[in-house]
């Protein structure tokens, strides 16, 4: 254990320490699962100062890899881990009053999520497979137990369920994957199998290496491995469903980028059409289904694996462009996916059978009941669906540029074309929004203030990404180098 | 003697493989399957990974496979109904894309394996190298996979204790 | 290695086997008369003492008696599953033992013979390979019976099983700690000397692990007061209910055997195994037939330790079994790894 | 002041905040005040800032102003040129051009609204709206590069379609069903899809060219090394995006159904500003334009197209706002046309007329709605110039101005449209344009003649009900018919004043577009004046024919009539004759006229509206059916899992 | 002693493990057959390990065991959190949640 160093690792170790701190207190306050929260939140506190921290030394360049090469220090991994901690802290802030109304207040939905993140925290920062098997199956169990959280309602048992299952299938894909990459490469490590790839790329790699990318693809939500996104983002407490679809993603993405720009980045030739089909396929797919949805979490989810599509785009495009449009897109992305999520929660009503609240009917006229609700939604749809001058147009703009800039025409287009339809989706919540009669007496619930704040948050993120992303791409721009 | 093992562990391990997937009694499945994992560790005791081997039966078989067998045992579950509705393509498809699944994932590993193992470097598949190893090289990981048996077990608790 | 050596060896396991087969039959047939003898003892009353002197011979009426009864097969019983569950109980429990060493090892012929049936690196965990293995001949003949009260047994056998093979796992970890071994011989060969060298005494300060070793070891066996697979006043036999004849019987015997293993795997970890427990002045063979002899009596010991309990203490409520198991014998034994770790780590322990 | 450029569009912004915010809480007089005060600071600072670029040379209107940098793209590994965007601004004489029309015409329309919208729902949101397009528009056309531009493209068309559905709770069209709801959204996609191509376009031009500034695109392409092909497939596609902002075919279809809006709504951003956008951004690129003729003939010949197609189309239409809505895009065909024969100049003018007088019709327009309480079909209408002298009056002025007659402001641009049409060699286009002219006459008047001449229609309740407007949207109307009338008057072309040059629209536009066409009407010399002065006379007389050929329809038709029941006698025979030379009029030119426009119509109706309900139709339904792959059951997402996996390791296999 | 068997075995396996998964409605035989699949993927790690000599396929193994416990134990929950609410654990009777 000569080269331990706890410093190093306290971003990870700190939610843990937080989590069990929260399992501690747990049975002291039942029924006050805020209180939880707050410790929750410290920890994530706690774990970002310790990410601040390390910042400087990577910041700088260094790659420190440390306990026995199985974590990476690097200022790739740190942002990541700033990231995940951002979208934690707005989620556990967001469930607070959330919890309450859907009478699953468990303080231990606090541990969850911070392991959870811990577990991404580990995922992101290393470059050993095995690192990223056992992180990606903490996050993973994780959010089983969270999907299935409100367990009196058959929806969200069924997601939970689902969501196992085909999870559980999928990591005997991915693990089936590092055994074939162990058997070609000799080892987990990403540096080795990358080493193994550029001189001898046996066949036995390319599958291994094809498995692992399945395994992954579908935690990201890539079509055709997506199936289980809709059912478990509509199935899971709205809570859940926003941290999935932000914090699963880019944790996936941070690893996807290690794995196929690091570790392939030299055989890029080779995977690139299949990353190219991939993309093309579950843009087009996912926004033509979400066209017709009516239900808001439902449509949401399929904008969520359009917006894998969109992310893969940039996967295939040279990695000093494609990188950074892939971070900043994420940044963007997970402030207004969490926003959109987030607004669905406050508005969403619903009991044990069935979940009316979701509906697409029942927001109507929302806006003129709850303005500042009916702001924030448009805003975040409107960034979804890529309007200036909003994050996610920029992030749009990022990638359709650096598609341009490394020729990938098709794509580029193809992409640009599916930001057409989508605003379609997008646009009818809006409108349900602010230009339809109420169809229910009944009154939307109140915001309450915790909510509010997350959303305001988000908001923020959302507008400032848009008008000064300056800052944020120079700093992307010099993560792009070294992935492994 | 090592390639007679083998051969009577092979077939075993797939008959009781085909036991699982087939036989629509789940209890049955579940021995085929307990059938199934002592024979992998019967695999790993040729291949000179006993201490694995012992860590399969105690884990997967003395534990694993338990809960499971208490769990249909709990929900006192039947014989698994025929499949109705998403069954028609489904049965044809997916056998026809698992062979080929098979063919492509047998080609490449069989390309890739050794004519013959190498002889067992001394210690190979003690519990001496494997913890040194593991407390060397790997105890992050080690460290972090109790994680995951927090994870499991908070979430157990969570999801089928009956009162919170 | 060389075919005499091949031969030699397959030989000497043989005999080994056999002589241990052997044995665990004559405990099994003696364990069910003292069985009964004991409990007469305890609850006033004379027990059986009509077939031979002091009803000795007890034992081989029963067997007949099993011989002769009629094998009775429940008509919605899973047939294959039902027939097989005695087996499965029998083998495993048989199979645990191999790695028990019941002496030293001994020159002889030339070579290096140890007592028991294989001297593997990982012996410990074969042991509870194996006998974590013998819960599913309660499950499945639980099952296959198509009863009630079957069924139920084995439903308990198998929470039991879990609950409790935690806290028996990790008592054990103690003694590997102070061992820095797997191997069940060198693990007693570390208890040589004067009794208190034992694990279980300054020889490694195990006396917690080896009280939650035994009780865990209780409920493992399904033995009063842990017997809830098959209370009698409860689930009229539980698992074993529809079973009769030889069938029956390989489940009595599967009991004893796990019960004589529990019992042995007790005295290899904690008591010394087949040390005696004090200097002797004479070596060679007097010296490991003293030592073969030690290790029985220990067992014995225990055995008898066993059928105690089993006339002493009432049956727990399944709630108490599980809040027992979770609550108390687990943070218990995992206290005892830490406290030994600390232990090692100050180097109070011997090396 | 040029330095205060960038506050121009960001003054309206204040007026978005505090009506948004705090609308609801202040009174309509407090919103209105706001909402028009922002607007005249807005447009005071742009005559001071115009006025400034003005006084410096010619050589040197220009001037750019950056508050800070949006996009540092440059710094990474791999290209050439630092790539930066900045929020900048630029004033030059075309935005100068842009900005006194959209804030002048935005003012007065303001004005105008708090007259129309003082009885309706949502005072205050109308007028955080309209701020709001204000601003974006002036982004628009103030952004120094490509990019602040379209977000400035994108937040009009965000703001338009909030305001067609402004009144999102009714029914817009009966026959489809359409609400106003709706027809945002119809507006918001055809408006995406034009952005779509707008965007790629874009993004070409900047990976080819490594900047986004209009000043480094105009010098890179004057630098040349580009390939023709390039640079008109850049043209093309920004042009397909200009067609979606500013409704060319095929994407005009969004329009007419945005009358849904209200009237003043429309009056700015369906007939003034917004969709002039492409207008604007096709001259802004004229240097692009210019070194690619493929794209410019592309331009010119959807101009022209949509000029008369739209123009036929006007005739048959009903609704008074509609017959409209096909004007505007007829007249944005018209600039098209003429910037795609070069004639930017022209283009630009006739924006700048088109807007006055436009603005002054759907003003006029919405008068009589507001004075019918409602009523928009014009075969429940007449006589009205009884009721309303004030709109009558400035109607006429306006129709006068559209139809081309001298001197009004309508001439003079459209004029040296036609005339640069003819000197760039163009004649077919000059022919489209010139039949045009006389539609548009035509069309305009018929409006005009049954909107306010002869007996009323509608039933007798809703003429005791019909009034004047109150002063706030009168004093508006007078000034833009003031405007439509001198408004040409600084562009009179020179042949028409000898050695005095009181061009001053041209010289002060000229130096800033590029191309061989930029000086259409300068050439005039080299064609001979007398060729541009005969020209001109036949335009006039088109425009006259077309007017008259409205009267005979329209005004004398239906005075013959009233003059029958009274007198049928002997006068008799004479009004046979005459109504035989109306039936041969009927057999011979209107009919055959009235059934080409009906097909336009159905076209219009059926194949181009079809088509683009069809895309969307047809992804929903696309949709429908792919989305039936999730079909609830576990095992067959794993089924596809599994297929993907498949594919994944086949190809991989195949490596 | 051959390596190819080891192999074609750990591959017939894991194929048979998805097959149970594409064909069997009971949620804990699915279950089942997932551990079938991480199974054959230990009897892979572990025949490379043999191959290579080094205890680190050993290793993997260890940890994938431990996921696979971590895996029943939820998935068992979230069975009988199901059961609970439905009364059964036919994965072809919970699609409430489609399209």
């Amino acid at each position: 254990m000569a080269d331990f160093d706890l410093v190093l690792v306290l971003p990870a170790t700190a939610l843990a320490a937080f989590a069990l701190l929260t399992l501690l207190f747990a049975p002291l306050f039942r029924g006050q699962g805020r209180a939880l929260g707050g410790v929750g939140l410290l920890g994530i506190a706690v774990s970002a100062a310790a990410t601040a921290r390390l910042w400087p030394a990577a910041g700088a360049g260094a790659r420190i890899a440390t306990a026995g090469g199985m974590v990476r220090v690097d200022a790739f991994g740190l942002f990541f881990t700033l990231v995940l901690l951002a979208i934690g802290a707005l989620t556990v802030v967001a469930s607070f009053r959330f919890l309450e109304r859907e009478q699953a207040d468990h303080g231990e939905f606090y541990a969850l999520v911070l392991l959870a993140l811990a577990g991404m925290v580990v995922m992101v920062q290393t470059t050993h497979l095995l690192m990223v098997l056992v992180g990606l199956e903490v996050f993973s169990l994780a959010l089983y137990v969270l999907t299935g959280l409100t367990r009196g309602r058959a929806r969200s048992v069924e997601s939970a369920l689902k969501y196992f299952l085909l999870g559980a299938f999928s990591s005997g894909f991915f693990v089936y994957g590092l055994a074939l990459l162990y058997g070609a490469a000799g080892s987990l490590d990403l540096v080795r199998i990358g080493a193994a790839a550029a001189s001898d790329p046996s066949p036995m790699l390319w599958i291994g290496a094809g498995l692992v990318l399945v395994g992954l693809a579908f935690k990201i939500g890539v079509v055709p491995f997506h199936h289980w996104i809709p059912d478990v983002y509509q199935g899971a407490p709205t809570n859940v469903a926003a941290f999935m679809a932000t914090a699963t993603k880019t944790a996936a993405f941070a690893v996807l980028l290690r794995f196929l720009v690091g570790a392939f980045g030299p055989s890029h030739e080779a995977w690139a059409p299949l990353v190219t089909w991939l993309s093309i396929l579950t843009m087009t797919v996912a926004n033509l289904v979400a066209l017709a949805q009516t239900n808001v979490k439902r449509l949401l989810a399929y904008s969520s694996v359009g917006h894998a599509g969109y992310l893969m785009i940039a996967l295939v495009c040279r990695p000093e462009d494609g990188v950074r449009a892939i971070l900043f897109y994420l940044v963007s992305y997970a402030f207004m996916t969490l926003g959109a999520f987030l607004c669905a929660a406050a508005v969403g009503r619903g009991d044990a059978r069935s979940e009316p609240g979701y509906d697409l009917g029942s927001w109507a006229g929302l806006g003129w009941r709850r303005k500042g609700l009916g702001v924030a939604m448009s805003l975040f749809l409107f960034s979804l669906a890529g309007i200036p001058p909003t994050a996610g147009f920029l992030g749009k703009y990022v990638i359709f540029q650096s598609a341009m800039r490394s020729h990938e025409y098709l794509l580029a287009v193809v992409g640009v074309l599916n930001a057409v339809v989508a605003a379609g989706y997008y646009l009818r919540v809006v409108v349900a929004i602010w230009m339809r009669e109420p169809e229910t007496e009944e009154e939307p619930y109140p915001v309450p203030v915790s909510l509010a704040a997350v959303l305001v948050a988000a908001a923020a993120g959302v507008l400032v990404l848009g008008l000064v992303p300056g800052p944020l791409l120079d700093l992307l721009g010099r993560l792009a180098a070294g992935l492994v | 003697m090592e390639a007679i093992a083998f051969y009577v562990l092979a077939v075993l391990a797939v008959a009781s493989a085909i036991v699982v997937i087939v036989h629509r009694n789940p209890v049955m499945s579940a021995l085929a399957l307990a059938v199934n994992l002592v024979t992998i560790a019967g695999f790993y005791l040729v291949l000179r990974a006993q201490f694995v081997a012992l860590l399969q039966v105690i884990v997967y078989a003395g534990a694993i496979l338990v809960l499971i067998v208490f769990v249909i045992m709990l929900l006192n579950l039947r014989e698994e109904l025929k499949a109705r509705s998403p069954g028609t393509f489904q049965k044809w498809l997916g056998p026809i894309l698992a062979l080929v699944f098979a063919v492509v994932l047998g080609r490449a590993m069989l390309a890739h394996a050794a004519p013959s193992f190498p002889a067992p470097v001394p210690g190979f598949g003690t519990a001496a190298a494997l913890g040194i190893d593991l407390f060397s090289r790997f105890y992050y990981p080690f460290e972090v996979v109790s994680l995951l048996l927090v994870v499991a077990m908070v979430g157990a608790v969570l999801l089928a204790k009956r009162r919170l | 290695m060389t075919v005499s050596d091949l031969v030699f060896d397959v030989i000497v396991s043989l005999v080994k086997i056999g002589a241990v087969i052997a044995v665990l039959f004559t405990v099994v047939s003696i364990m069910t008369w003292v069985e009964r003898r004991l409990s007469g003892l305890i609850q006033f009353r004379w027990g059986p003492n009509r077939v031979g002197p002091l009803g000795l011979f007890q034992p081989i009426a029963d067997g007949v008696k099993f011989l002769m009864k009629e094998e009775i097969v429940p008509a919605e019983a899973h047939k294959p599953a039902y027939v097989l569950a005695p087996a499965m109980a029998l083998v495993p429990a048989l199979c645990a033992f191999a790695v028990i060493p019941f002496g030293p090892t001994v020159e002889a012929f030339g070579r290096k013979v140890p007592f028991a049936i294989v001297d593997i690196d990982g012996g410990i965990l074969f042991a509870f390979a194996a006998s974590s293995l013998g819960v599913f001949a309660i499950i499945t003949a639980g099952w296959a019976s198509r009863n009630k009260y079957a069924l139920m047994g084995g439903l308990r056998s198998s929470a039991q099983m879990i609950s409790y093979e935690l806290a028996l796992a990790l008592s054990v970890i103690g003694v590997l700690l102070v061992s820095g071994t797997l191997r069940p011989m060198a693990i007693v060969e570390r208890q040589a000397g004067w009794f208190w060298n034992w694990n279980a005494f300054a020889g490694g300060w195990q006396i917690l692990g080896f009280l939650v070793f035994m009780i865990a070891g209780f409920a493992e066996t399904n033995r009063a007061p842990f017997d809830l697979p098959e209370a009698e006043s409860e689930l009229v036999a539980g698992y074993h209910t529809e079973y009769s004849s030889m069938k029956f019987a390989m489940f009595f015997m599967s009991e004893y055997i796990n019960m004589t293993t529990s019992a042995a795997m007790a005295v290899t970890l904690f008591l010394g195994g087949w040390q005696l427990g004090f200097p002797v002045p004479f070596s060679g063979w007097p010296l490991w037939a003293l030592q073969v002899a030690a290790f029985w009596a220990k067992v014995g010991a225990l055995l008898l330790f066993f059928v105690w309990v089993r006339w002493t203490l009432p049956r727990f409520r399944y709630d108490h079994l599980m809040n027992l198991g979770w609550k108390g014998l687990f943070p218990l034994s995992l206290a005892n790894v830490m406290l030994t770790a600390v232990l090692a780590a100050l180097g109070w322990v011997r090396r | 002041m040029l330095k205060l450029i960038a506050l121009i569009p960001l003054l309206p912004l204040l007026g978005v905040a505090v009506n948004g915010l705090w609308g609801a809480r202040i009174s309509r007089r407090a919103v209105g005040l706001v909402a028009c005060g922002v607007v005249l600071a807005s447009l005071l600072l742009s005559a001071g800032a115009v006025w400034e670029l003005a006084n410096l040379p010619p050589g040197e209107r220009h001037t750019e102003v950056s508050i800070g940098t949006w996009l540092p793209l440059g710094e990474a590994a791999g290209v050439s040129r630092p790539l930066r965007i900045d929020w900048g601004f630029a004033l030059d004489p075309i935005s100068a051009v842009m900005i006194l029309v959209v804030c002048g015409v935005g003012f007065l329309i303001h004005v105008y609204a708090t007259g129309y919208m003082a009885h309706e729902e949502g005072f205050a949101r109308f007028f955080t709206y309209m701020n709001l397009f204000v601003s974006m528009m002036l982004t628009l056309v103030l952004g120094s590069n490509l990019l602040v531009m379209f977000v400035g493209w994108e937040g009009v068309g965000l703001c338009s379609y909030l305001l067609i559905g402004f009144f999102y709770d009714r029914p817009f069209d009966e026959r489809t069903g359409m609400s106003c709801a709706d027809a945002g959204r119809k507006a918001f996609l055809t408006n995406r899809i034009g952005d779509f191509a707008f965007l790629i376009g874009v993004l070409y031009l900047a990976t080819t060219f490594g900047t986004f500034g209009f000043r480094e695109i105009a010098e890179a392409v004057a630098h040349g090394g580009h390939g023709g092909a390039l640079l008109a497939g850049v043209g093309i596609l920004l042009f397909i995006g200009a067609c979606g902002k500013s409704a060319q075919i095929p994407l005009y279809v969004w329009l007419p159904d945005a009358m849904a809006g209200p009237t003043p709504v429309s009056a700015l951003i369906h007939a003034a500003t917004m969709v002039t956008a492409g207008v604007y951004m096709v001259t802004r690129m004229s240097a692009l334009y210019a070194a690619a003729p493929a794209a410019m003939a592309v331009v010119a010949a959807v101009g022209a197209m949509t000029a008369i197609f739209a123009a036929t189309m006007g005739v048959t239409a009903t609704d008074i706002k509609k017959v409209l809505a096909y004007s505007t895009v007829s007249q944005l065909g018209y600039m098209f046309a003429a910037a795609g024969v070069g004639a930017y100049v022209a283009a630009m003018f006739h924006l700048m007329t088109h807007a006055f007088f436009k603005a002054l019709l759907f003003l006029a327009a919405g008068s009589v709605i507001h004075g019918l309480a409602g009523e928009q079909d014009i075969r429940r209408m007449g006589g009205l110039r009884e009721k309303m002298p004030a709109t009558f009056r400035t109607f006429v002025v306006a129709a006068l101005a559209i139809a081309g007659i001298v001197p009004l402001a309508g001439f003079f641009s459209k004029d040296e449209i036609l005339w640069g049409a003819w000197a760039s060699g163009n004649r077919g286009v000059w022919l489209v344009l010139a039949t045009t002219a006389g539609v548009t006459a035509f069309y305009m008047w018929r409006l005009a003649f049954l909107v306010f001449y002869g007996k009323f229609r509608g039933d007798g309740h809703a003429w005791e009900h019909a009034h004047e407007s109150p002063r706030s949207m009168t004093v508006p109307l007078i000034v833009l018919a003031a405007l439509s009338v001198v408004g040409g008057w600084i562009g009179i072309p020179k042949v028409l004043t000898g050695s005095v040059d009181l061009n001053f629209f041209h010289r002060w536009l000229a130096p800033a577009v590029a191309g061989p066409g930029a000086h259409g009407a300068g050439e005039a010399a080299a064609h001979g004046a007398g060729t541009e002065v005969g020209l001109m006379a036949l335009s006039l007389a088109i425009a006259l024919a077309g007017i008259g050929l409205a009267f005979l329809v329209y005004r004398r038709k239906e005075g013959s009539a009233d003059r029958l029941a009274v007198a049928f006698g002997p006068a008799y025979r004479t009004l046979r004759n005459l109504y035989w030379v109306d039936e041969l009029y009927d057999a011979a030119v209107i009919r055959p006229f009235y059934a080409l426009s009906r097909g336009f119509a159905a076209f219009d109706r059926i194949v181009v509206d079809g088509l683009v309900n069809a895309a969307g139709v047809g992804a929903d339904i696309t949709g429908q059916v792919v989305k039936l792959f999730q079909t609830g059951y576990v095992r067959n997402y794993a089924l596809v899992f599994l297929a993907g996996a498949v594919a994944v390791l086949l190809y991989l296999a195949s490596l | 002693m051959e390596p190819r068997l080891v192999l074609a075995v750990s591959a017939v396996l894991f194929t048979l493990g998805v097959l149970g998964v594409l064909l069997r409605r009971g949620a804990i035989t699915i279950l089942m057959s997932v551990e079938l699949m991480l199974n054959a993927a230990n009897l892979a790690f572990i025949a490379f390990s043999r191959q290579a000599g080094t205890a680190e396929g050993q290793i993997y193994v260890f940890f994938v065991m431990t996921l696979a416990a971590a895996e029943a134990a939820v998935g068992l929950a979230i069975v009988i959190a199901l059961f609970r609410l439905k009364g059964t654990t036919d994965v072809d009777e919970v699609s409430l949640l489609k399209w």
